[in-house]
């Protein structure tokens, strides 16, 4: 059974099309990136299948099930995690404080009155701490954290609902390049271990080409490109309206 | 904190000349309290009247030969800053009884304050009826002539002048409604065939001045009855002048006459209404001349009616007290109910039933002397005869 | 050695009780490309900022053109001649592309031909054919180069330039070198801060390594690409 | 109804819209440059009438003419103008960095200050300025006459309109207005002075306040009530038209104006609530206004409470100061407790906000509605139901808080300033209920009689009583907003993406939230009637939303203890000047406006800052 499977998806703002008959799927455990110029549509993209933007047209499947027009708490729950551009934290708590919000929220105890939330699911955050590497940030206000570090968080948040698919916009913008290699590879293992399917969108052609299963390429609202890295590397198409010709400029020294 | 700045607002209550103690012998205490912050147009005049009145009083060996003090406060302008305040006075200043207040909701609120702490209170300036009706008490006293007697006496003039068509036009709240549904009432009892036309009801401070002088002219009236005052009522009789309102009408004009709300209406007073007011400077009698001088000799200016109050209601305390030989609660409402005073308007008796003062009012024509408004053709109504009956007032009254 | 245009010594800045930058020191010199290489939270936009005046900073010595920059509000440094485009570009996208430019509008130096909308529409042709387009109707791509051209509208002689190619499609990315070097011709000093260490490594001058808030290394680029061992430890490239 | 009366009252209706407009645009060309939601708007406006009121007819006397009339309209206008550049000089230009929140204290310090400055400038008595040269007369149209200087003002707001437009969109000033609106920092970078760009915004903005009060002159008599009355309107004009949005206050100014006009014909005593209808439906509609777009309050969500380690002392500490309270009335005389009990009460008012702003990041302006809700609640059981204290409490929380389910669900949806400006619009249209609900609330004399039972009556059993209500209360809140519901709405408060990424539902959190804070709220406003004895139309308010507001940024919105704080200080205050002199508000003015530069992220949280620095 097919994970996700966005069935031809169209979006316009104000008669610009932003996404045009876009259609494609993820797997279980699949790596899939999604690029594209800035403004190719990519975010419209994310953000109908995350439930921020409803398409114009088409269907979005999760597990056969239709979320088209599900809002964003319901695809959480349906198993959808996503984390965002700019990292969204919640910057007045603690690191595991922000993991147990999830936490909370995953179990439906949002509403409680009067259980202190500090000492609910603190084992379970700490483990997925544990598990993206950022234990010795638990007890520290989220708004000292190194970006990095936010971004780390921000995963293990998205982690926390035991989302089927993720959704990851640019996971790595803002990081180092050591930092980008080392998140990546995190998802990959994590993606692998847990069977989640991951998409997401990248500038970093190293991520795209070092991390991912498949590519999709997206121009002014369409997929012109989709297949392994090394077939839309060497897609004509692609090279001239994105990659570039001098490509060298793109971190090969 | 509290202690700095108790002595911050206590050295800048001393530079602004909050009248200080005499050092003198036990004095007899009464608090008094107003909103001189907020309404500083109506109350220092006031404030000025019972200063003067006090003065006298003192300089004449007080009363029951104690000097008279009084404790005088702002009372913000709020029910809940007066009723406050009006603690302070009786627990810590230790006042003997209470005075003042010219709104009328704070004087409701003193007035129900008087009955929980038994102690009694002298409305002044509020014209509500429920002061003195539907929340009257043993322990409230009222001096002015409240709303119910100042229409009646515009309604008299309404009866003469043939008027049938009536346009109606109050400010949005208690004193305004209460008096159109006086007038409402009382014309349709007294001038057969009477009807109303046209009400107009602007919210306090903030009339559509414009379109409510259309709507009222659409109706076509013979007579207005106006409540405006203030901002409003100098809006409302600009644009009424230009646009020919006023024309071949009768105007009922409630207060309008007094100084407080002719002056500002400077040379566009509007001739010919007819109003409640207070001619200050035609008043013969002896006394109320002597009043006028020695008030504007203190204070360089004309009195105004608030000046007239405070003057009276202080000599009337120190009448009450005379007469009620100490300043006993039981002892001054003794001393008050059905007592009769000889003011320098004229006698006044203050009606044990409701304890309203029989104070009257005048009634007269508006007119420009000058570059400001005056009235002429005016009389002096004794406020007996348009009190609420004693059924009426035991039929409301919860006692 | 000539006196440098800009220069920055012993520099430290915090935000909040979390120090940034400890005592930093570099110098940029008229017409040079200096990038300013390091990890991510190394301290290379707060370096920018203080130097501008955008973070509150201490120094020893932090002039520009022979002033002192120290306790100056952002807008008089800025007047002195020290362009700025942020990382995240900050268009005002409520203002068109002519209306964006006119807010960096600064008459120049004497003598040096100023920059005009004309010109820049040159350097950033794809710019060109919207001017009366909103900032809000552009691309990433486009945002970028709007905030360089509106920079150079002040007629700066150095521009602090935080990471132009980040988020932006390879294409542009080359583009964007092309406007950097015309840049460098006009005689405009660049700091340039940057992740994309093949980009940066391919127009500058001078590379400035910075490492947890303090310089590790500032020398001509070519040293610094020859020194294998200090490239793989400070960036791991 | 004939068309020559239509066209009349039409023509009415444009002339107040044309007022309205030149009088609110001001205020919303200075929120969307500098973001300061300036309550002295209004101020500055009534200012501009004393000064035309009193500056005219100076002029008309030197030389009778349409010249010097206008001249002096101007000169007013200027002079005003000039005002706004002090006031920005010395006093906004020190708190840009502050909280939004804290700007709009420090304007509101600035109206305190003003009304009591005018009275002693321009005198306690009304002014009535002179009429326009030239324009006393009539003009007759379709039979009907009409004051030819009412079409004056109609011709003005087009043309103010115009002057505004041709300054933002074709003058280099303009431009740098629009940019600093959008990204200060920026626009600094950039090398413009973006101090003096907010001190000519605030000129222009405050010129256009004292043409818009000078402009009235020949209607109105200058008076002291000018001030609250415009701000409250100008509110709604920007808010209807959408903030920062001269245009769309124009319409809107154009909508209420007409709405007026013809609105008393129909209903007569429909002034009063009619703008601040429009206003909720217009945002229920629409949530930004008519041209407005979504509004973020930057930085907002940094300024809230935060997770702070469990402290060892507090509970000790708790227990200690609940011990002194509690033997207060050993020591203290009636007045003293009486002033307490209004002070926990107060307490609890400003703490019942701090779940919603402070946590929730929900700017309430209207929270009086609550207050004075519960408060009615108690006296409508006295009253109606006959029911003695121990039964009419009870009914002070459960009425609260079903308006506050009512007003939370319209609010919810909203954000930033329109969230505050709909809970100020819930607030008036409730404060017009009981202002006119004569027969069942009283109207504006309100409810009397509302006493504790025999028992209760002792001042020193009352305030045990309020003391124990209020501080369970307020540590239930506490404990509230330590638990999940609290943290979720943090979390929403810091990033509704994510919070909503995670599965949590922002409205009906929202909504809760609005119902504990409005029946804790009403708890005080229950104790407080019982506390004077009376309810009546003020309770509901705009100047008891103020308080509130106030308390609780004097003590601090990041903290817990802040709000507890912030009512002592500023009761006490009250309590201890006003008394005493009729310039209470001056002091009470300077005393906000120098606690605001002093203590920019209140009492309690600046203490706190100074400790950890």
């Amino acid at each position: 059974m097919t994970l996700l499977s966005v069935e031809s998806i169209d979006k316009s703002f104000g008669g610009v099309a932003a996404a045009r008959d876009v259609g494609f799927s993820v797997e279980r455990g699949e790596m899939v990136a999604l690029i594209g110029p800035n403004g190719a549509g990519k975010s419209t993209v994310f953000n109908m299948i995350g439930g921020q933007l409803k398409p114009d047209r088409g269907r979005i499947l999760l597990d056969d099930a239709d979320i088209t027009t599900a809002s964003p708490q319901e695809r959480f729950r349906r198993g959808v995690g996503r984390t965002f551009q700019v990292a969204q934290t919640f910057l007045s708590m603690s690191g595991i404080e922000n993991v147990q919000m999830a936490l909370i929220s995953g179990h439906h105890q949002s509403r409680r009155l009067w259980q202190p939330a500090r000492t609910l699911y603190r084992e379970e955050a700490f483990a997925l701490l544990e598990c993206v590497g950022m234990v010795e940030a638990a007890d520290r206000p989220c708004s000292t954290l190194a970006y990095g570090d936010v971004k780390r968080l921000e995963l293990a948040i998205a982690l926390a609902g035991e989302p089927k698919l993720l959704l990851m916009d640019e996971p790595t913008a803002g990081m180092a390049l050591r930092e980008r290699a080392a998140l990546m590879d995190l998802v990959s293992t994590i993606a692998q271990d847990a069977k989640i399917g991951v998409l997401f969108t990248e500038h970093d052609m190293d991520v795209v080409f070092g991390h991912a299963d498949r590519v999709l390429v997206l121009l002014r609202g369409r997929i012109i490109a989709a297949g392994s890295p090394e077939d839309v590397r060497n897609d004509p198409q692609v090279r001239q309206a994105y990659l570039g010709d001098s490509h060298a400029l793109t971190r090969s020294v | 904190m509290a202690p700095m700045f108790r002595w911050l607002s206590l050295g800048l209550a001393l530079a602004l000349g909050v009248p200080a103690a005499q050092a003198q012998q036990a004095p007899i205490k009464i608090g008094e309290m107003n909103s001189y912050s907020k309404w500083a147009a109506f109350t220092v005049p006031y404030r000025n009247g019972w200063q003067l009145a006090l003065d006298e009083i003192n300089a004449k060996g007080g009363v029951l030969g104690r000097k008279l003090e009084i404790v005088s406060r702002e009372d913000g302008a709020t029910t809940g800053d007066a009723t406050r305040v009006a603690e302070e006075l009786v627990s810590r200043e230790g006042v003997s009884f209470l005075f003042g207040s010219f709104l009328s909701n704070v004087g409701v609120a003193m007035a129900d304050f008087a009955n929980q702490k038994k102690i009694v209170y002298i409305a002044a300036e509020p014209l509500t009826d429920a002061i003195t009706m539907a929340q009257g008490n043993r322990y409230t006293f009222r001096i002015r002539p409240n709303n119910y007697m100042q229409v009646g006496m515009l309604v008299e003039k309404a009866k003469a002048s043939g008027a049938k068509r009536w346009a109606i036009v109050a400010p949005n709240y208690e004193y305004g409604q209460s008096a159109a549904e006086v007038f409402k009432r009382l014309i349709k009892e007294r001038v057969p065939g009477a009807e109303i036309v046209a009400e107009q009801y602007p919210a306090l401070g903030k009339i559509e001045a414009g379109a409510t002088v259309s709507a009222i002219e659409q109706a076509k009236p013979d007579g207005i009855f106006n409540v405006l005052f203030g901002p409003d009522l100098t809006q409302f009789v600009r644009e009424g002048n230009t646009r020919g309102l006023f024309e071949k009408k009768t105007i009922l004009s409630l207060l309008t006459g007094e100084p407080e709300w002719l002056l500002p209406l400077k040379d566009e007073v509007p001739e010919g209404w007819t109003v409640t007011g207070y001619p200050w400077d035609e008043i013969a009698e002896p006394k109320h001349k002597a009043f006028v001088a020695a008030y504007r000799a203190k204070y360089n200016d004309t009195p105004r009616l608030g000046s007239l109050l405070g003057y009276m209601v202080v000599h009337m305390i120190r009448d009450t007290i005379e007469r009620a030989g100490s300043v006993d609660t039981d002892a001054l409402i003794k001393a008050l109910e059905n007592a009769k005073f000889d003011t320098i308007v004229g006698p006044v008796t203050m009606r044990g039933i409701d304890h309203q003062a029989s104070m009257g009012a005048w009634t007269g024509k508006l007119v420009l002397k000058g570059a400001a408004g005056g009235m002429i053709d005016w009389t002096y109504n004794d406020g007996t005869p348009f009190m609420p009956s004693e059924t009426e007032v035991k039929a409301v009254r919860k006692e | 050695m000539t006196t440098p245009l800009l220069d920055v010594a012993k520099l430290s800045a915090s935000y909040g009780r979390a120090q940034v930058l400890f005592d930093l020191s570099l110098q940029l010199h008229k017409g040079e490309v200096l990038a300013l290489v390091g990890r991510n939270g190394a301290g290379k936009t707060t370096t920018l900022k203080a130097i501008m005046g955008l973070v509150s900073a201490r120094a020893e010595r932090l002039t520009f053109s022979g002033f002192s920059l120290i306790g100056l509000p952002t807008y008089r440094i800025a007047r002195l001649g020290l362009g700025y485009v942020p990382e995240d570009r900050r268009i005002f996208t409520d203002l068109t592309i002519e209306e964006n430019l006119e807010v960096g509008r600064r008459a120049g130096r004497p003598g040096r031909s100023p920059w005009t909308p004309e010109r820049l529409f040159k350097l950033f042709p794809n710019l060109a054919g919207m001017k009366g387009r909103r900032g809000n109707e552009m691309s990433g791509g486009e945002q970028q180069m709007l905030s360089i051209a509106r920079t150079l509208m002040g007629n700066p002689d150095a521009i602090l330039l935080d990471e132009p190619s980040e988020g932006i499609a390879p294409v542009i990315v080359e583009m964007m070198a092309e406007a950097i070097c015309a840049m460098k011709a006009e005689g405009v000093a660049i700091l340039l801060s940057e992740q994309n260490w093949a980009f940066a490594a391919g127009i500058s001058d001078k590379a400035c390594v910075i490492e947890r808030g303090a310089i590790r290394f500032q020398g001509p680029m070519a040293d610094f690409l020859a020194n294998h061992a200090l490239r793989a430890e400070t960036l791991g490239v | 109804m004939d068309l020559s009366f239509l066209v009349i009252q039409a023509l009415n209706g444009l002339s107040s819209a044309s007022s309205l407009f030149i009088a609110a645009c001001g205020l919303t060309l200075v929120f969307g440059v500098t973001r300061i939601v300036n309550f002295a708007h209004g101020s500055l406006y009534m200012i501009g009438a004393y000064t035309a009121a009193t500056l005219v007819p100076n002029l008309l006397e030197w030389s009778y003419g349409p010249v010097p009339f206008w001249l002096g309209i101007l000169i007013s206008a200027l002079i005003v103008g000039l005002l706004g550049v002090v006031m920005e000089v010395l006093l906004l230009r020190r708190i840009y960095g502050a909280p939004e929140l804290f700007q709009l204290l420090a304007t509101f310090g600035v109206v305190l200050v003003v009304q009591d400055l005018v009275v002693q400038i321009f005198g306690p008595q009304d002014i009535l300025g002179p009429r326009a040269p030239g324009l006393r007369a009539p003009v007759e149209i379709l039979g009907r006459r009409f004051p030819s200087y009412e079409l004056v003002l109609i011709a003005a707001g087009p043309l103010v309109l115009g002057f505004v437009w041709f300054i933002l969109k074709r003058t280099r000033f303009g431009v740098l207005v629009r940019a600093a609106t959008q990204d200060r920092e920026m626009v600094a970078a950039l090398g413009v002075n973006q101090a003096l760009l907010f001190t000519g915004t605030l000129f222009l903005g405050a010129f256009l306040a004292g043409l818009g009060g000078a402009l009235q002159v020949p209607r109105v008599a200058a008076n002291n009530g000018m001030d609250l009355s415009i701000i409250a309107e100008c509110f709604v004009v920007t808010v209807v038209g959408g903030m920062g949005s001269v245009p769309g206050a124009f319409l809107a100014a154009l909508i209420i104006g007409q709405l007026q006009a013809f609105g008393i014909l129909l209903f007569p005593k429909i002034t009063l609530v009619v703008v601040f209808l429009l206003m909720a439906i217009t945002l229920a509609i629409r949530p930004n206004g008519l041209f407005g777009r979504p509004e973020h309050f930057s930085g907002a969500h940094a300024i809230g409470i935060a997770s702070h380690a469990p402290g060892r002392f507090n509970a000790i500490a708790v227990s200690a100061l609940l011990v002194v309270l509690a033997a207060l009335p050993l020591v203290a005389d009636e007045y003293f407790l009486k002033v307490a009990t209004e002070i926990l009460i107060l307490a609890l008012f400003a703490f019942s906000l701090q779940l919603l702003i402070g946590v929730g990041g929900l700017v309430s302006f209207g929270h009086a509605a609550f207050f004075g809700l519960g408060a009615y609640g108690a006296a409508l059981g006295v009253k109606w139901l006959g029911a003695s204290m121990e039964g009419a409490l009870p009914l002070a929380p459960l009425l609260a808080a079903l308006g506050a389910m009512a007003v939370g669900a319209l609010v919810v949806r909203l954000s930033g300033i329109y969230l505050a400006m709909m809970t100020l619009a819930a607030a008036q249209i409730l404060y017009a209920v009981a202002f006119q609900w004569v027969e069942v609330t009283g109207g504006d004399n309100g409810l009397v009689g509302i006493w504790p039972s025999t028992w209760a009556a002792p001042r020193s059993v009352y305030y045990l009583v309020t003391l124990a209500l209020t501080a369970g209360t307020m540590l239930l809140l506490k404990r509230i907003i330590d638990a999940p519901f609290g943290y979720a709405l943090r979390a929403m408060r810091d990033s509704q993406a994510r919070a909503e990424a995670i599965g949590l539902e922002p409205r009906t959190h929202r909504w809760l939230a609005f119902t504990l804070a409005g029946a804790a709220a009403g708890l005080a406003g229950g104790l407080y009637a019982f506390s004077r004895g009376s309810v009546d139309p003020t309770l509901l308010g705009i100047p008891t939303s103020v308080d509130a507001l106030t308390m609780l940024l004097l003590g601090g919105i990041q903290t817990i203890t802040g709000p507890i704080a912030g009512a002592a200080v500023l009761h006490t205050l009250r309590d201890q000047i006003m008394p005493l002199t009729a310039f209470w508000r001056l002091f009470l003015g300077l005393s906000i406006i120098g606690m605001v530069l002093i203590f920019p992220r209140g009492l309690i949280g600046t203490l706190r800052y100074w400790r950890q620095a």
